[in-house]
């Protein structure tokens, strides 16, 4: 990585964790003097899946190589931002309805790009990150998202 | 971009850590295998010979899904001892 | 307003105040156990306009006509995200750089309804709102934002 | 939709509460004046019966964006004795 990448990255944050995500916490890690617009996407646990009735999901991931994509999936986002005010948590383990499953927050000096990039992020995630889910639902039985197949950068 | 899973790859290893997600590991009862490998193959021989073991190994796609030390890899790939090979079943995250 | 209309209000919050905005009490006016994605949009007081160092916002409105077109707003925006979990707060009065100036949460099943209505709601902002912006620059001058025509429904 | 100044309507008043803001209220000096008004007019008559009175009121545009009763309106609308007009400059919000 040269100079220009890493003071580009300086405030880029990303992380898989088990922990519960504090939205507030990822919200605060952007913005800046120069950024007249701040976007916060959260990803929810619903209590529905087309029809059936959800009462808990559990998220999986290759965590050796979730941790990586998700952080080129942020330097990505921090391009077309125009920004490096990118900040993606991603949460795997068991969560309940309500609970914050991924939280993306991004700044830039004007909305077009926070809209294109916050985005752009999300999708790319459910394209290329290395993350399952399975659904449990109210009658008691459970099966993994059919989700769709893993792409490359 | 500088190959994330360069590190992994030991000299003088003999196998190739194989990994199994989600509805992989369900349906072959397990995550995790050390396949032995001597000389590189293609991808699509690894995943064919993999498959040849028979149960439960022939219940995975014939074209998965793979990533090859933690990349996502084309067919026509190659497969070498002491890679990391993980099959990844279609993604759900968000 | 008939009772439909009444029922469907209920969660629709929309405020001009002349008090900084708290962005998480905003946030949390939104989100129903049936929503999967949650859009926060923040606009905050940048350092400069176009090439110009601002260091104040004055924010002036025409608040008894503000008031019921944000309310307006909401409302065409909460049809949009199909859900009415829309929560908008504008400010009015000197802001400081970092300022939030306006505040939009919404929430929904799904993240495109969010994400188009989010933008809705800004854009729509721009141009029916009747607020002005009267920057102030660090040599001391200030002088309204150009802004655009405004329009009606 | 209801209109939302339908209640700013006052039977009996003869004048018209006459708003300006921002670029306009600092244009003309003044913020707000009651222009005495006996009968109905046009929108277009209206404005230009308050250009007439000359300084500072000329200083307005010809074709200015106006809401009456709180809402904005198009030519040819209707201004009454007892509604509320006001000189909307280009809008900045957000």
């Amino acid at each position: 990585m040269d100079q220009a990448t890493e003071g580009m990255a300086s405030m880029i944050h990303s992380r898989i964790t088990s922990s519960p995500i504090d939205p507030q916490a990822v919200l605060s890690r952007v913005g800046a003097a120069s950024d007249g617009a701040v976007l916060l996407f959260l990803g929810v646990v619903r209590d529905h899946a087309d029809a059936r009735a959800v009462d808990s999901l559990e998220y999986e991931a290759y965590v050796e190589m979730a941790e990586p994509v998700l952080r080129e999936l942020a330097e990505e986002t921090a391009v077309r931002l125009g920004t490096d005010r990118v900040a993606v948590e991603h949460r795997i383990g068991s969560l309940a309805i309500g609970e914050v499953s991924v939280a993306i927050a991004v700044s830039s000096p004007h909305r077009a790009e926070s809209y294109e990039a916050s985005r752009y992020m999300i999708e790319e995630i459910k394209r290329r990150l290395p993350i399952w889910k399975r659904e449990g639902y109210v009658d008691g039985s459970r099966a993994w998202v059919a989700g769709t197949p893993v792409e490359g950068p | 971009m500088t190959p994330r899973g360069a590190f992994l790859y030991r000299p003088g290893m003999d196998s190739v850590r194989t990994l199994f997600f989600a509805r992989y590991r369900d349906l072959l009862g397990l995550g995790e295998i050390d396949i032995p490998l001597a000389a590189p193959l293609s991808l699509e021989q690894f995943v064919g010979a993999l498959r040849a073991r028979g149960e439960p190994f022939d219940r995975l796609p014939r074209d998965p899904a793979v990533a090859v030390n933690r990349e996502v890899v084309r067919p026509g790939s190659t497969v070498k001892p002491g890679d990391e090979v993980a099959f990844l079943p279609p993604v759900a995250g968000g």
